[in-house]
């Protein structure tokens, strides 16, 4: 009777057996899932990973930080430094097939323009944007702003993508509907499962550069690899690490750092460093519009709570991944210097509650926004909270999912209102080596990101280093910039940290070491 | 707890320890067992550490002689943060089964007595039992910020109507007696005489039937933690340990086990005493289950 | 018969109502304003304000209800807060792998928990029937995320014999499909798996003490005849029954489960709505499972007339 | 009484016992008998005297986590029943030795249709078909005078009244044509017209089909007109067998005496003020038979109790033309007055 049943089973099975072996399809694992298509209207990086599947920007930013033309075939600089001229490269066409105009171009830029920090910034120089024909456009400047091409290669935050005309027609406080770009892959909106995954298709109409440069991070030729990539939500960096053991995927892109131990004797898995820039800062922001913390003596006292090591070592714990930073800028890159650096060094819990109350605390309760989720943030909150419980201060915690945190982090009502006083997050080591792409280091008010520092000479400094000239000059107002802005304490940061991407080397290859974002082009299947 | 039910179970007779622990044994160990999980809740926390202590250095480290039950992802010890689980399981179980029992038996009662009141609040009861019992809880607590207090309310409202349920039927079969019948006709107290009725009756179910919510409030409070919707995380209850744990499970399995351990044993018991007491009291109810 | 359907089927609109209602007020409750989460991260008054115009949130409430029922009765359960899409599409894209999940784990349990238990109450009091209630006792105490935990560690990691995670569609071959399910529903079903086994032993033992057992083995039957025709038949109505409540419990065992393993099913898609407060998604599977769950009673209702010919309609 | 070749039955010493929290009971404690083709032979006595357990342990249906056979032999067809395999056991069981209980109520299965629970009797000892089983089971019920037999096939026990629900039960009991009938209190529990009815049916069966019947009975009225041969038991043993007329002709011991006097006798005439003897119960009570019984079990109760009655267990003796009788004070009960 067993046999029986065994045998119609295997009858029924072999009809299923799988036929689709021909396709190939690279299975990654990030380190967030999917919800937002729309890489202009957030900032979270798997957006942009998202964005830089699908899309393609008209330059790309190399190895070196050095923008690469990518869209862009040829361009020219006007000696004064106010003009540019660009030119698309030949028969771009979108994932649709409809080529790609200056018209998609400009009104693409025009709302990054009015969304990303840095976009807004470049846009108040821009006096005119227009084009010249279908491929050729002109971007004149009111200033002779020297970071143009960097904020159009720039991968962090909000992303200056080429899409439709259409789509860039959106209100930029809107998402977009559609996904559609010019990139090596089109999104199959339709598989998209959020929560679960999201799956590109190989782009026909996809126009590589010619000439097979070199890939170098962003810059460089790139084309679709595999015929299709899911990118798959493993929300439990153990069971995803175990998934990618077991071969069940491919790529995962940001393994915790308990587990390389056990991905190192694994199998046909290798992983892989992608670079002193490709870091992760974690940041404590303070909310400078709600007592106490908008006395900056207050924010000030905050300083002496942190000791690095210990985050660092309840985040990653193996040394070897984790480097402690006292400063604002991505320590190792170029521009890293000790302005201000000692404010950061005096871990002193005693004199931190001290300072807090000669700032007007009273104990009352301050409010974090505790995510609960989240690899790493999770357990820097955490720390944060034992560490001012243990000063003294009163904390009123607030558990919610990662998401819940970056909802609640926007809204200026006083904490006990929904506001907040304190939430802590993380940035990436790429836009952080540079003041003019490092948003987290404005201090625009009310226009800045959550937290609203609010200096006039900090972004007087930001824009005096948009017009440096010489590398000299960069490194001096770099340092003046990191100064004044520990003293305003725009935030307090708790070090930086490296994780390789784990992948199967048995089956893949070709991986980008992208700074900044894992992108999955030009990887191949073996 | 106890006493109410050694007057419900031993015979009027001289008392042994010795013949009650014979003639019940499941009663006997799982009420043990519990008395010895009350005691580690409440007493415990006075003779360990502060569950809260951070010791980054000594993340993860396994069980030895300093640590016990070893040491989680922020290097603090399970032992401590076990036994202050202890407290918040059984605090959240013995609550829910109190609040539930009680507003249960009030909801029963007035339903059996009015029948007005008894359509609308059953058909109430209907729809709250139509929906998953997690995922109402989880829904409730979505509507307010996390807290033991809300997660306690969140796991009553589910099992409220359960209790309703067993006391509407005593209610109902109770009136339905002649005697009861031809008193109220006769328009005695009938409230009164009801409630005299009802509530020796009504009684033995009652008990047994919190056991078993005071058993299922323990495993949704872990569940509800274990999705990251229960108790907040800094609390140590069993649930968030293990949540927190999860995710170390291949490195650390000790912090999952051995509060996943000590959440079966106190559940064991709860169920143990409740089938114990099922059998003893209600064998009505024991034929069935 | 189809009377009896058709009356139960009405009996359940109340039921379901009240669950509509509840649900409705979830979202008016919840905290935080619905719009300014959907407006985005640093919206504007007036952004949140046109929002909160288009989900009709600023009409009067009686009408936000009629508007709402009147949509729902058109199968539109609204648009997900955070992915943009309709919650329609999002529960119909998950539907399988939950339903897949459920089956597999309701049929495994079912068949293996009613033979333990008929051999428990046949063996009653011997080794067998004390380790079958050890386990049920156990199992029922088991949470099913430390048993998955163990699970995965020992089949999936350190033998490596089935995936740690995942779905495989049952259109992408019947072994893969298979292989996703196994571990996912062992740790669901073993506690599904404990209580009808307890049930159906207590059952058994009832009826294995009635006078017309005694009969049937006055007869000469074969055993298996007596116990699983003549004793498991007469058994069968509380043990539908606990199989029916225990469904309940298999739905709220998957919201953990897919958790766990990483199942895309509505399970999952319950965790992430409700952690993110999507509201309008919370709402649809709210009532998506509570139709569910009110139609396996109405099926447990109707499946009692066929095991018992006394209970008539 | 000597072992006949006519003997079909033969019960020699069963003792059955049962493990209960108050300790062991013998419920039947060294009882012999034979029953010849096609007799029938009662069995009477009060509840739990121990008639039932020898009826069930004749078809070894005695449940095994509490009672077992200790002792003693059945024989049936010369073939030892009590160490039989279970399956050959099984392979007896409603085919050449069947049985109908007290409770038609409830000794048949509630949802299973009549002629189910008929047919699977037939399937399961005869070589046959479902198919011809369901027209045996048909034949069955005609025999048992159902009216609408085929129709009633498909019934469930509950659609059915007592009498016919009995009536169903024999059919099923008869349906393999057994050599032994075993009825347990096949009427107890029916009203008294449905009572004669169902009597009157087992003996006509019984000629047709030549089955012999044990019938166990607390119903000395049921007993005087359908048996030919009676055992009285008290306290799981013997105490008296005789012929049917023999016996109430004259009964020797004190608790047949005693049982005779507890039944209404239409055959005695009334005195001329119309009235007739008062019925009169036995005093006392069943002994516990957890304690071993030192003497006669009966001797508490007994009016012709001595002190040897007490202490020594009374022999069966044969007092003359098949009649037996265990009683040390026999001479002095035939000499009394009924």
């Amino acid at each position: 009777m067993l046999k029986r049943i065994f045998a119609a089973a295997l009858a029924l099975a072999i009809p299923f057996t799988p036929v689709q072996a021909q396709e190939k399809v690279l299975k990654a694992v990030m380190h967030a899932d999917v919800r937002v298509i729309d890489p202009m209207w957030t900032t979270q990086t798997i957006a942009n990973i998202h964005g830089m599947l699908v899309y393609d920007t008209l330059f790309g930013n190399d190895a070196q930080m050095k923008p690469q033309p990518q869209m862009v075939g040829k361009y020219d600089i006007s000696p004064d430094k106010l003009t540019y001229t660009f030119t698309l490269r030949d028969g771009l066409k979108f994932g649709d097939g409809t080529p790609v105009t200056t018209k998609d171009v400009i009104a693409s830029l025009k709302r990054w323009g009015r969304k990303d920090g840095v976009g807004i910034r470049l846009m108040s120089f821009v006096d005119k944007l227009e084009a010249v024909d279908d491929k050729t456009f002109r971007m004149v400047l009111t200033k002779p702003y020297g970071m143009v091409l960097e904020s159009l290669g720039k991968t962090n935050s909000s992303v200056a993508v080429i899409m439709r005309e259409k789509e860039a027609m959106t209100d930029p406080q809107q998402q977009v509907k559609e996904s559609i770009g010019s990139g090596p892959f089109n999104f199959a909106k339709d598989q998209w499962v959020p929560g679960s995954k999201a799956v590109y298709v190989k782009n026909p109409h996809y126009v590589p550069r010619p000439g097979n440069e070199p890939p170098s991070s962003f810059a460089g030729t790139k084309f679709a690899g595999v015929d299709r990539i899911e990118l798959q939500w493993i929300s439990d960096p153990q069971t995803a690490m175990s998934a990618l053991i077991n071969g069940e995927i491919d790529f995962f892109e940001a393994p915790s750092i308990d587990f390389l131990p056990i991905l190192e004797k694994a199998k046909g898995v290798k992983l892989m460093k992608t670079g002193t820039l490709d870091s992760t800062h974690g940041m404590i922001r303070l909310n400078h519009l709600h007592p106490p913390f908008d006395n900056p003596k207050a924010r000030q006292a905050m300083y002496h709570l942190i000791n690095q090591e210990d985050f660092l070592r309840a985040i990653v714990g193996n040394p070897a991944y984790y480097r402690v930073c006292h400063g604002l800028i991505t320590c190792g890159s170029p521009l890293a210097n000790d302005g201000g650096s000692a404010m950061l060094k005096d871990y002193n819990p005693k004199k931190a509650l001290q300072l807090l109350k000669e700032a007007g605390y009273k104990g009352e309760p301050i409010t974090i926004l505790q995510a609960t989720d989240h690899v790493t943030i999770t357990p820097a909150t955490q720390v944060l909270i034992q560490a001012m419980r243990e000063a003294g201060i009163n904390v009123d915690a607030q558990a919610m999912d990662w998401g819940s945190v970056v909802s609640r982090r926007a809204k200026k009502d006083p904490p006990a209102q929904g506001g907040w006083n304190i939430f802590v997050t993380t940035t990436g080591g790429v836009g952080s080596a540079n003041p003019v792409l490092h948003t987290w280091i404005g201090a625009a008010c009310g226009k800045g990101l959550f937290g609203w520092p609010c200096d006039a000479k900090i972004e007087e400094l930001r824009n005096a280093f948009a017009f440096a000239q010489s590398d000299e000059e960069r490194k001096k107002i770099a340092t003046e910039l990191q100064t004044r802005a520990i003293e305003q304490v725009v935030y307090i940061p708790f070090g930086q940290w490296t994780v390789p991407l784990a992948y199967r080397a048995d089956r893949i290859e070709g991986i980008v070491p992208n700074t900044g974002l894992a992108v999955l082009w030009n990887i191949k299947k073996k | 707890m106890t006493a109410i039910t050694d007057d419900l179970v031993l015979p009027p007779r001289r008392f042994s320890l010795w013949t009650a622990i014979r003639r019940n044994p499941t009663i006997a160990f799982g009420g043990v067992l519990l008395l010895a999980l009350i005691a580690v809740a409440v007493v415990g926390p006075s003779f360990v550490g502060d569950p809260f202590k951070l010791s980054p250095v000594n993340r993860l480290r396994p069980p030895s002689e300093r640590w016990w039950f070893g040491t989680d992802q922020f290097g603090r010890d399970v032992f401590t943060r076990t036994v202050y689980g202890a407290r918040v399981s059984l605090f959240v179980g013995l609550s829910v089964a109190a609040f539930s029992s009680l507003l249960g038996l009030a909801l029963g009662l007035l339903c059996g007595y009015f029948r007005r009141v008894d359509a609308i609040v059953m058909r109430v009861m209907d729809g709250l039992m139509a929906i998953p019992s997690i995922l109402l809880a989880i829904a409730l607590i979505t509507l307010t910020r996390p807290g033991l207090g809300i997660v306690i309310v969140a796991i009553v409202i589910p099992e409220v109507p359960r209790i309703v349920r067993v006391v509407r039927a005593v209610v109902l079969s109770i009136r339905s007696q002649p005697y009861i019948e031809s008193a109220i006709a006769g328009g005695t107290k009938n409230a009164k005489l009801l409630l005299r009725h009802v509530l020796p009756n009504a009684l033995a179910p009652l008990i047994v039937q919190s056991t078993y919510v005071c058993a299922s409030a323990m495993l949704i409070e872990a569940g509800l933690s274990f999705l990251g919707a229960g108790v907040p995380p800094e609390v140590p209850s069993w649930g968030n340990i293990i949540a927190q744990g999860r995710t170390f499970f291949q490195i650390a399995p000790w912090t999952i086990l051995i509060p996943g351990t000590f959440l079966a044993i106190t559940v064991l018991a709860v169920n143990l005493l409740g089938d114990g007491l099922r059998d003893r009291l209600d064998p009505r109810l024991a034929r069935r289950l | 018969m189809t009377a009896y359907i058709v009356r139960r089927l009405f009996a359940t609109l109340p039921v379901m109502a009240v669950v509509a209602i509840f649900v409705f007020f979830l979202i008016r409750f919840a905290p935080g304003d619905p719009a300014a989460i959907i407006a985005g991260e640093d919206a504007t008054a007036e952004a949140i304000a046109q929002v909160r115009a288009k989900l009709g949130l600023d009409r009067p409430f009686m009408e936000q209800f009629v508007i709402w029922i009147l949509q729902m009765m058109q199968g539109d359960l609204g648009v997900s807060i955070f992915s943009n899409l309709p919650v329609s599409r999002l529960i119909v894209q998950r539907l399988e792998p939950t339903v897949a999940l459920t089956l597999s784990t309701l049929f495994v349990a079912v068949a293996l928990a009613i033979p333990i238990g008929v051999l428990a109450a046949w063996k009653a009091r011997k080794l067998v029937d004390r380790l079958v209630m050890g386990f049920a006792v156990l199992g029922f105490a088991m949470p099913v995320f430390v048993l998955a935990y163990i699970l995965i560690y020992f089949f999936a990691v350190q033998w490596q014999l089935l995936p740690v995670q995942g779905y495989r569609p049952i259109a992408e071959g019947l072994w893969p499909f298979v292989e996703s399910l196994i571990l996912p529903s062992v740790a669901l079903g073993v506690t599904y798996m404990a209580l009808i086994a307890r049930i159906t032993r207590a059952s058994m033992l009832e009826v294995l003490a009635q006078d017309y057992i005694r009969t049937a083995n006055a007869k000469g039957l074969a055993t298996d005849r007596v116990l699983l025709l003549h004793a498991l038949k007469n058994a069968a109505v509380p043990i539908v029954t606990v199989i029916g409540i225990g469904i309940a419990l298999l739905i709220s065992g998957v919201v953990i489960t897919e958790t766990v393993f990483n199942i895309p099913g509505l399970g999952r898609l319950t965790v992430d709505a409700v952690l993110k407060r999507d509201y309008p998604v919370v709402q649809g599977l709210i009532l998506v499972f509570a139709a569910a769950k009110v139609l396996v009673n109405l099926i447990i209702d109707i499946s009692y007339a066929f095991l018992d010919p006394r209970i008539r309609y | 009484m000597n072992a006949a070749a006519g003997n079909i039955l033969e019960v020699r010493d069963l003792q059955t016992q049962f493990n209960t929290l108050d300790g062991v009971v013998r419920a039947v404690d060294g009882v012999s008998f034979d029953l010849t083709r096609g007799e029938t032979l009662g069995i009477v006595g009060e509840s739990g005297c121990g008639k039932s357990v020898t009826a069930l342990s004749i078809l070894r249906l005695i449940p095994p986590e509490t009672g077992r056979i200790t002792a003693g032999s059945i024989r049936f067809e010369g073939e030892e029943l009590t160490t039989l395999g279970e399956e050959a056991m099984k392979r007896l069981r409603g085919h050449r030795i069947s049985m109908i209980f007290q409770e038609p109520m409830t000794s048949l299965n509630p949802v299973l249709t009549v002629g189910t629970q008929i047919a699977e009797n037939v399937v399961r000892h005869l070589d046959v078909s479902w198919r011809a089983a369901r027209e045996r089971a048909r034949e069955m019920l005609d025999l048992v005078r159902i009216a609408d037999a085929r129709r009633r096939l498909d019934e469930y026990p509950h659609q059915l009244s007592g009498g016919m629900r009995q009536r169903v039960m024999i059919a099923m009991a008869l349906s393999c044509d057994p050599q032994v009938l075993i009825a347990d209190e096949p009427t107890t529990a029916l009203d008294v017209t449905i009572q004669a009815q169902i009597l009157q049916l087992m003996l006509e069966l019984k000629e047709k089909t030549g089955t012999a019947i044990v019938l166990i009975t607390h119903d000395l009225g049921v007993v005087a007109e359908t048996t030919e041969r009676v055992v009285v038991m008290y306290a799981g043993r013997k105490v008296e067998e005789a012929p049917v007329e023999a016996l109430f002709a004259e009964p020797l011991h004190p608790y047949t005496r005693g049982l005779m006097r507890a039944i209404p006798r239409l055959d005695i005439e009334a005195d001329a003020a119309g009235r007739r003897p008062r019925l009169q119960e036995i005093p006392g009570l069943v002994p516990r038979l957890t304690q071993p019984i030192v003497g006669c079990a009966f001797a508490p109760r007994c009016g012709f109790a001595t002190e040897r009655c007490r202490t020594a267990p009374p022999p069966l003796v044969d007092a003359g033309s098949g009649h037996t009788v265990a009683c040390w004070e026999v001479d002095r009960v035939r000499a009394s007055a009924l």
